[in-house]
């Protein structure tokens, strides 16, 4: 679907090497994963014997074998994996939580993209309404937050930085159009 | 002195030295048979229809700092009488008829001014609402057309018919809407309550109700003690306060709502535009400054300011509508603490307590309202009975069911 | 209208250009030496059509002088010819419009216009020309033109005031013109988060900046101007042994090598709000003839500082007195500027008028600048021999116990002194005032705050401040060079020590310290002709003395009423010269009289900023279906519905309209089969034990008895009783519900179910999850729905009547493996299923339907067949579902269980909600067939006169039924239900139109619904 | 303006959006209509703090109780509403 909405390679400024980059994250699996009040820690306890992560009880992202645990609210998390289908994938998170949490499925709802490049703070900072500073958000930050009028979930993997956002999949087309304005007096690559 | 080519001229001659003020500053007698608390266009209309209408002319008009202070002075100026609902429109074509002749009512000119009220639809659907509406106005003998694109394009060459996220597809017209001078109608309503006897305090706030079991006899207030037979309160946005003095709780939230004035151009918009896929409507006043709003900022307020959210989302959606005007500069803004009630229509009755009447609930429409709230609180107070073309607005009406909820939304007050 | 005042200017202004062939005249008043300007770098431009050259780091209104252009403008009111009268923002006269066609940007200051080669600007608010300007009559009229002139008159006869003199005042009015064309550069937005914002790079501000930025701060240094350094360029102090500019220029290069300090030129912080959030906006490109390709024009940003150092200087403000507009009158501090810092004499022959030391330190400078003044005139009696000193040496002559009463000449060319009782005349080009100085005390305001008066600087200073904000230097009252860097330095020092940052104050350097002493001193009373207070919109002393007397003396009265300090310079030269002259007239004190209320913005900003890049389609975002890219290919018309882009009909080859192209969908799905993609309707995913309670309770009807694998459809109101929304909820497990919602009210139904979880019974364990963008959900619908579709799922699936009947719901596989979950549930009324797969299969399954449905002839279909065959069936939507309508108003009363609670039940036994009377939902034709129905119209009885008394309700939804072939409606009608076979009138005013309908039962096809579950 | 989410952190208003005063409780289902009428209409609409429920949609989908002066803006707290005061 990515390549239907913004045309690989270069965008914008074209002179010098692009100040953004962005790839689409194809192959995961992704699902939201929400316990009640009381089960919470039931739920971050199962979550962490099946794939060795413990999940955040605050808004952030850790990873771990291609599997990566956003908190994104109370008790709800967004689980993503890579490699893997996704109804395979949701069917054996449903058995390994046993009704402790609700699981649902969400690897078509989302796209994923992964935003790097020396100017990728500034062309966040058009539309992301938070302090992405190292000192206030570093590496395995994440937040559920609005750009452009879009809910998004986005989260940092490294330090270069680079962000990982996931974008409702009807808004994609909007999404990118405001990337790649935004991104424009950079010049933005992409890549696939 | 009666303002007339005469007096006008005379005083040129004279240097200007022959005016005398607009309105005694007075200070309160002990007691009077009605006590107005709120020296707005609501209040002091109220106070000169009593006295022209009704003959009741021992009255006094309490504000707390200076008239017009409120909102009266605070809003985008527009008139118009282009409501849906049964319970609204007589009662909006009255003011629009009160407008119509206030000039020489009042002998000022509050620069009333007939351009036309333009609501613009973006869909079939909002197209037949808005049929719906201009119908209902149509059989109230109320003047409305449903003009379509081209008839836009005509009249707004400068809108965005070709790019547009949300296309135009026409619109609802009232050319007997259109804009009147604020701070004008709040002078001359003064002016012409003060010459038939009114008294009009200011900076006297209301402090507390003078009671005698449920009975209201009077006011307490910064300049003490007034009595009076009947006190009428007209203070919107602080309504809830006021009304709480008296041990009441009301049917309404207040909000904070922004408007905004460019610096002047010479004329580019003809009469008052609203935009209907976005939070903007727009006017150009004489001096030639573009007037303009959009939504409330939606959450309960009694700062007379807001928030940048809503500053962008009015200029989205002005430059959505008419990107003409991107270049042009926002002046100044500034908020006006809006009486947002429980079904975004308003409240002109008497209240549980004897001897005390209520006029609140406006919401950002009491504006156009000044006259016939005016003359329809005064009907209640003179007569404790409804005016027939404020009947609707019963406070009862909650109880009832009886509610009258032009967007359709309930009782959510930040969505009105 | 303003191109009839245009047109004319525009010619003479072409017709100058070609008469001067393009050459640059000289630059007559630029000094041989000094100022910040760069003299290898000339720029031409062009004022009014006459080609000129400025300098690199010029403005407008320096490079205007520098080549003697003194007359720029015309008043607002009066269309007296005015002059340049300041250098910065507070610049009431010097409007100008800027560039031209669709760049034209009109009430542009040239005083902070930064001047670019070939940039071209013209005067404003004249006909046919600057110097020569017809409507200057106005100024014979000005006897009769005072302040409420217009209230009190333009009244007769009545009929007049929108015909006859609105017209002409609107015309009159304003000052520049708007192009009326789109407006074709970008505007973007973006957010900044500091620890300190420091507003104002003068020596305050950057003293706060340094001093944070030495002790690791995050720290943002915003100036309005294009070079930063204030009154260090301007007053030209010497700090240590160097020029203060050359301390600025190290100060900003020293801050530019901090990785956390950003330096923002050309910023304007012009609001406060709320959390610490500051509102700023950056010109991009105005400096530029257009905007580099990808950049923006101008940039809003928001701003949340931590803390916050305001140190925005003060605004000069003038003496007012008889022919005070004079072009050549300025403030002296102003004339101070152009010299110092531009290299400019603003005149050959400079007198100076003051009741402070400022103006003579002004003088001063002048003089050593090589400016040619020749009279001081204060008003006090004594000042500081210091002050003297260097006046008279320099041959000045001084003029204690002085003040000017009459100015003469178009360009100023002399002035009249009254000196103890004694008027002389004195030659002059230019006069050079100074009233004293006013702190900007204006951002400290903007949270409902009001300054303090201080008597000693005769002015009004910060009090109460913004939560998180501190002030410094002039802005605070401190008008002294070693003051400034001191307050700078502990501000920054107090204001990071609050956030837990070890800061210390730098050395303090070596700057002279020049006393500031006033006596305070407002109009002159002796003036001879109009002595003008607010310039720009032409309010004079006796217009104030109007307000005085006709009782509008309440300082915003007076303001109101007079129009002082409304222009677009916001009183900043006149406010406090027209309220103090107020004070004066009611013998209160200035501090009881207060000020007006200082609001955002601090200076004009532009309605594109504010929009950035949301307008034309990126007004908002646009939501595509999981088909979209599928439909363009079968070469679907798409519609805005909302946020959503969806296909309305899918027209073939030959179709003449849109109307036989619906047709063609509707009757092909009603006799074979068709889908169309109902994705966009809200899925919300219900798990936990007590999903069955959530939905008894916001359900009408009840659920907890619904068996796992069924559908039922649900209605909810709001708790006022009125109807919310409607739609299918299925039971996928004992804890699984999937529910649908309507389009409009997806997010809006989420929210109320999270409200009900989490604020009226977080007792109950239920878990959502919107599934919306999850699904790609197509409706499958037509006779042979159930033959089309079996040909896609995968085997092993029984999709008999007897194994999967009507209001059936599974999980299941299709098109080889993909996972689907399928719903037997009917909005066309026809044998229909639903069809969710995930939506990046939403494509595939479209192709994969139409080849399964290939020999029935299958169509896809769009919201028009959707909506036409909803109608056929009386269904509620939209326009039924409008917030107004009761579960018994649209035939619904009977799902309301009586047994249990639930969100609405209570309200909607009101008398008002039950009312028989009210109109309910009833379907209506026409009499005559052939009439068509429109949606909007108004229920009349027959014969009965079409008003409002006879009002029985409204059509509400109309079609074209090409199963019945003829027009067809649902409406509201009062006692509807009871009155089937009954006729009404369907009036339509606004169109034109009265139409008889016949009232009948709203569902049109098959009543029964047999064809349902076959 | 901006609000201290607890889960979030302090997030801009528009993520945002409000229904009003917390302090009103659903009265329960045998409760008279007189008491209805009061809860769905009835508002104490004060001037100065006021505790009030607004719901983070664009964020972590929680209701919020936040403590907010009507008058200054200024925000004393904000906690889950779910979790009992």
């Amino acid at each position: 679907m990515f390549d239907k909405l913004l045309e690989p390679g270069r965008h914008g400024l074209v002179d010098g090497r692009a100040g953004v980059l962005v790839r689409p994250v194809e192959g995961l699996a992704i699902a939201t994963v929400t316990a009640g009040a009381k089960r919470i820690a039931a739920v971050a306890d199962t979550l962490e014997s099946r794939f060795g992560i413990k999940p955040p009880a605050r808004p952030a992202c850790r990873e771990r074998d291609g599997v990566s645990l956003v908190g994104t609210g109370p008790g709800r998390w967004l689980v993503l994996a890579s490699g893997q289908e996704s109804a395979g994938f949701e069917a054996g998170l449903c058995c390994a939580l046993d009704g402790l949490g609700a699981v649902t499925d969400q690897s078509d709802a989302l796209l994923v993209l992964e935003l790097a490049g020396p100017d990728v703070g500034r062309t966040l900072a058009k539309g992301v309404t938070l302090d992405l500073h190292a000192s206030v958000f570093p590496t395995g930050s994440a937040a559920v937050t609005v750009v452009n009028h879009i809910g998004v979930t986005l989260w940092q993997t490294d330090d270069a930085p680079t962000y990982r956002l996931a974008v409702p999949r009807s808004y994609a087309g909007s999404f990118m159009d405001w990337l790649a304005g935004s991104a424009a007096e950079f010049g933005l690559e992409t890549l696939s | 002195m009666t303002y007339s080519i005469f007096s006008v001229v005379t005083n040129a001659f004279a240097g200007q030295k022959l005016w005398r003020p607009a309105w005694r500053d007075a200070t309160p007698k002990p007691a009077y048979d009605v006590v107005i608390v709120g020296g707005g266009g609501h209040g002091l209309a109220t106070a000169y229809y009593l006295a022209k209408v009704h003959g009741i002319r021992n009255v006094a008009v309490v504000e707390k700092g200076w008239i017009g202070s409120g909102n009266a002075g605070r809003n985008t100026t527009i008139i118009r009488s282009n409501y849906l609902l049964p319970g609204n429109i007589p009662f909006y074509e009255w003011s629009m008829k009160l407008w119509e002749g206030l000039e020489q009512e009042l002998n000022y000119n509050a620069m009333v001014s007939q351009r036309s009220v333009l609501n613009l639809y973006h869909s079939d659907a909002q197209r037949d609402a808005y049929a719906r509406r201009g119908n209902a106005m149509r059989l109230h003998g109320v003047d409305a057309e449903l003009i379509d694109r081209e008839q836009v394009r005509s009249m707004l060459p400068f809108l965005d018919f070709d790019n547009a996220r949300f296309p135009i597809k026409g619109g609802l017209l009232q050319k007997r809407g259109g804009t009147a001078r604020h701070d004008a109608v709040v002078w001359g309503y003064a002016r012409a309550a003060d010459r038939l006897g009114v008294d009009i305090v200011q900076n006297c706030e209301v402090t507390g109700f003078l009671r005698d079991g449920d009975r209201i006899t009077g006011v307490e207030t910064t300049q003490g003690p007034i009595r009076a037979a009947k006190v009428g309160i007209s203070v919107a946005g602080s309504s809830s306060r006021v009304a709480a003095l008296a041990g009441l709780r009301l049917p309404i939230e207040s909000h904070v709502l922004q408007a905004f004035v460019s610096e002047g151009i010479k004329p580019l918009i003809p009469g008052v535009v609203t935009f209907g896929a976005g939070h903007f409507y727009i006017s150009q006043s004489d001096k030639g400054g573009l007037v303009f709003g959009g939504d409330i900022d939606g959450y309960n307020s009694y700062a007379q300011r807001g928030n940048l959210a809503v500053v962008e989302d009015v200029c989205e959606g002005g430059m959505a509508l008419m990107p003409a005007i991107g270049r042009m500069r926002i002046l100044r803004s500034w908020g006006g603490i809006v009486d947002m009630s429980m079904d975004g229509s308003p409240i002109i009755d008497r209240s549980p307590l004897d001897g005390l009447y209520l006029n609140a609930g406006w919401c950002y429409g009491g504006f156009k309202a000044t006259p016939a709230a005016g003359w329809c609180f005064a009907h209640t107070i003179a007569r404790d009975e409804p005016h027939e073309f404020s009947a609707a607005y019963r406070l009862d009406r909650f109880v009832t069911g009886h509610l009258i909820d032009e967007k359709g939304v309930g009782a959510q007050p930040n969505l009105h | 209208m303003s191109g009839e005042l245009a047109n004319p200017a525009g010619v003479l202004a072409r017709r100058g250009v070609e008469q001067r062939s393009g050459k640059g005249t000289a630059a007559v008043r630029r000094l041989a030496t000094g100022g910040l300007v760069d003299r290898t770098r000339p720029l031409e431009f062009e004022f009014d059509g006459r080609r000129y050259t400025g300098l690199a780091g010029d403005t407008l209104a320096s490079a205007l002088l520098a080549n003697d252009v003194r007359l720029v403008g015309r008043s607002f009111k009066y269309h007296r010819p005015r002059g340049i009268f300041s250098a910065g923002c507070d610049e009431p006269n010097a409007l100008v419009e800027l560039r031209t066609g669709a760049r034209t940007e009109p009430n542009t200051r040239a005083t902070t216009v930064e001047l670019y080669d070939r940039l071209t600007a013209s005067s404003q608010n004249r006909w046919p020309s600057l110097d020569f300007d017809v409507l200057s009559v106005n100024r014979f009229a000005a006897p009769l033109l005072g302040a409420g002139f217009y209230y009190k008159t333009f009244m007769w006869p009545a009929s007049f005031w929108e015909k006859v003199y609105e017209p002409l005042i609107r015309r009159a009015a304003g000052l520049g013109r708007a192009s009326g064309q789109s407006d074709p550069d970008a505007y973007e937005k973006s957010h900044a988060f500091c620890d300190l914002l420091v507003i104002g790079a003068g020596p305050a501000g950057l003293m706060a900046a340094l001093t944070a930025a030495r002790a690791g701060a995050r720290v943002i240094l915003a100036d309005e101007g294009f070079r930063m350094g204030g009154s260090l360029l301007s007053d030209n102090p010497v700090i240590g042994d160097r020029p203060g500019s050359d301390w600025a220029a190290q100060a900003i290069a020293e801050l530019k090598s901090f990785p956390d300090v950003t330096l923002m030129a050309r910023t304007t912080v012009f609001g406060v709000y709320d959390g610490g959030t500051y509102g700023a906006v950056e010109r991009v490109a105005d400096h530029l003839p257009s905007p580099p390709p990808f950049l923006p024009r101008q940039r809003l940003w928001h701003i949340v500082a931590k803390r916050t150092v305001l140190a925005a200087g003060a605004t000069e403000r003038p003496i007012v007195f008889g022919g005070n507009d004079r072009p050549g009158v300025m403030l002296a501090g102003a004339v101070r500027t152009y010299a110092n810092r531009y290299a400019v004499a603003a005149g050959a022959d400079v007198a100076v008028f003051a009741n402070n030391d400022s103006a003579w330190r002004a003088a001063r400078d002048l003089v050593r600048a090589g400016v040619a003044v020749r009279t001081m005139i204060d008003v006090r009696d004594t000042v500081d021999p210091a002050l003297l000193a260097p006046l008279k040496d320099a041959g000045v002559r001084i003029l204690l116990g002085s003040r000017v009463v009459g100015t003469s000449g178009k360009r100023l060319h002399g002035i009249e002194v009254l000196t103890g009782g004694h008027r002389s005349s004195i030659a002059a080009d230019t006069l050079a005032v100074s009233g004293g100085w006013s702190p900007n005390v204006n951002l400290t305001c903007h949270l409902g705050n009001r300054p303090a008066w201080n008597e000693d600087i005769a002015a009004f200073v910060p009090d109460k401040l913004p939560p998180g904000m501190a002030v410094a230097g002039a802005a605070n009252g401190r008008f002294g060079l070693a003051d400034c860097f001191a307050g700078g330095a502990s501000a920054a020092v107090a204001a990071l020590e609050e956030l837990g940052i070890a800061a210390t104050a730098p050395a303090l350097l070596r700057a002279e310290d020049e006393p500031y002493r006033i006596g305070a001193f407002w109009h002159v009373a002796e003036s001879r002709g109009p002595a003008f207070v607010d310039q720009q919109n032409d309010v004079t002393v006796k217009d104030i003395g109007i307000a005085h007397r006709e009782g509008f003396r309440a300082v915003e009265h007076l303001k109101r009423y007079t129009t002082l300090g409304m222009a677009t310079d916001q009183g900043k030269t006149s406010n406090m010269i027209g309220l103090a002259i107020m004070a004066e007239l009611t013998g209160k004190g200035i501090p009881q009289t207060g000020t007006t209320i200082f609001r955002a913005p601090y200076t004009p900003v532009t309605i594109g900023a504010f929009a950035g890049h949301h307008r034309g389609k990126e007004f908002r975002p646009t939501r595509l279906t999981p088909t979209q890219g599928w439909a363009e290919r079968q070469g679907a018309v798409f519609i805005e519905t909302g946020a959503w882009l969806r296909a309305q009909y899918y027209p073939k080859p030959g179709e003449s309209d849109w109307q036989e192209t619906v047709n063609r969908e509707v009757r092909t799905v009603r006799s074979g089969v068709g889908f169309c993609d109902v994705s966009t309707l809200g899925k919300i995913d219900i798990q936990g034990p007590d999903a069955g309670i959530l939905l008894d309770r916001v359900y009408i009807n009840t659920w907890s008895t619904l068996g796992v694998g069924k559908a039922r459809y649900g209605v909810m109101l709001r708790e006022d009783g009125m109807v919310m929304d409607d739609g299918t909820t299925s039971r996928l497990g004992p804890c699984h519900f999937i529910m649908t919602t309507t389009t409009a009210n997806a997010a809006k139904v989420y929210q109320h179910l999270e409200f009900c979880l989490q604020v009226l019974w977080p007792e109950l364990d239920v878990q959502l999850a919107s599934v919306s963008e999850q699904w790609a959900q197509l409706s499958v619908a037509g006779p042979k729905a159930r033959e089309t579709l079996a040909r896609i799922v995968d085997p092993g699936f029984d999709l008999s009547n007897e194994a999967f009947p009507f209001m059936s719901a599974a999980g299941l596989t299709v098109i080889g493996g993909v996972q689907a979950r399928l719903f037997r549930i009917s909005f066309s009324g026809e044998l229909a299923y639903e069809i969710a797969v995930p939506a990046g299969q939403g494509e595939r399954l479209a192709e994969a339907l139409m080849t399964a449905g290939a020999e029935f002839g299958i169509t896809p279909y769009g919201t028009e067949a959707l909506g036409v065959m909803r109608i056929e069936k009386g269904h509620a939507a939209g326009s039924e579902l409008n917030g107004l309508t009761t579960a018994q108003d649209l035939g619904l009363g009977r799902m309301m269980s009586k047994k249990k609670d639930f969100i609405g039940r209570m309200m909607s036994q009101r008398p008002g909600l039950t009312d028989p009377k009210r109109p309910a939902l009833v379907g209506l034709r026409p009499v005559d067939r052939s009439a068509r129905l429109r949606a909007g119209a108004h229920f009349i009885p027959v014969g009965a006169d079409a008003i409002a008394a006879n009002d029985q309700g409204h059509m509400t939804s109309t079609a074209y039924s090409p199963s019945l072939g003829h027009s067809i409606g649902l409406g509201l009608l009062s006692c509807g239900p009871s009155r089937i076979g009954e006729r009404v009138r369907a009036v339509d005013p606004v169109r034109g139109a009265d139409t008889e309908v016949e009232i009948c039962n709203p569902v049109f096809i098959d009543p029964q619904g047999d064809k349902l579950r076959v | 303006m901006r609000i201290p989410c607890p889960y979030c952190g302090s997030r801009d208003v528009q993520e945002f959006s409000y229904l009003g005063d917390a302090n009103l409780r659903r009265p329960d289902h045998e409760a008279p209509e007189a008491a209805f009428h009061d809860y769905v209409y009835l508002r104490d609409n004060p001037a100065g703090p006021h505790r009030e429920l607004w719901y983070h949609g664009s964020g972590c989908r929680n209701w919020l109780v936040v403590t907010r002066n009507t008058v200054t803006h200024d925000i004393a707290g904000a906690r889950f509403a779910k979790e009992p005061t």
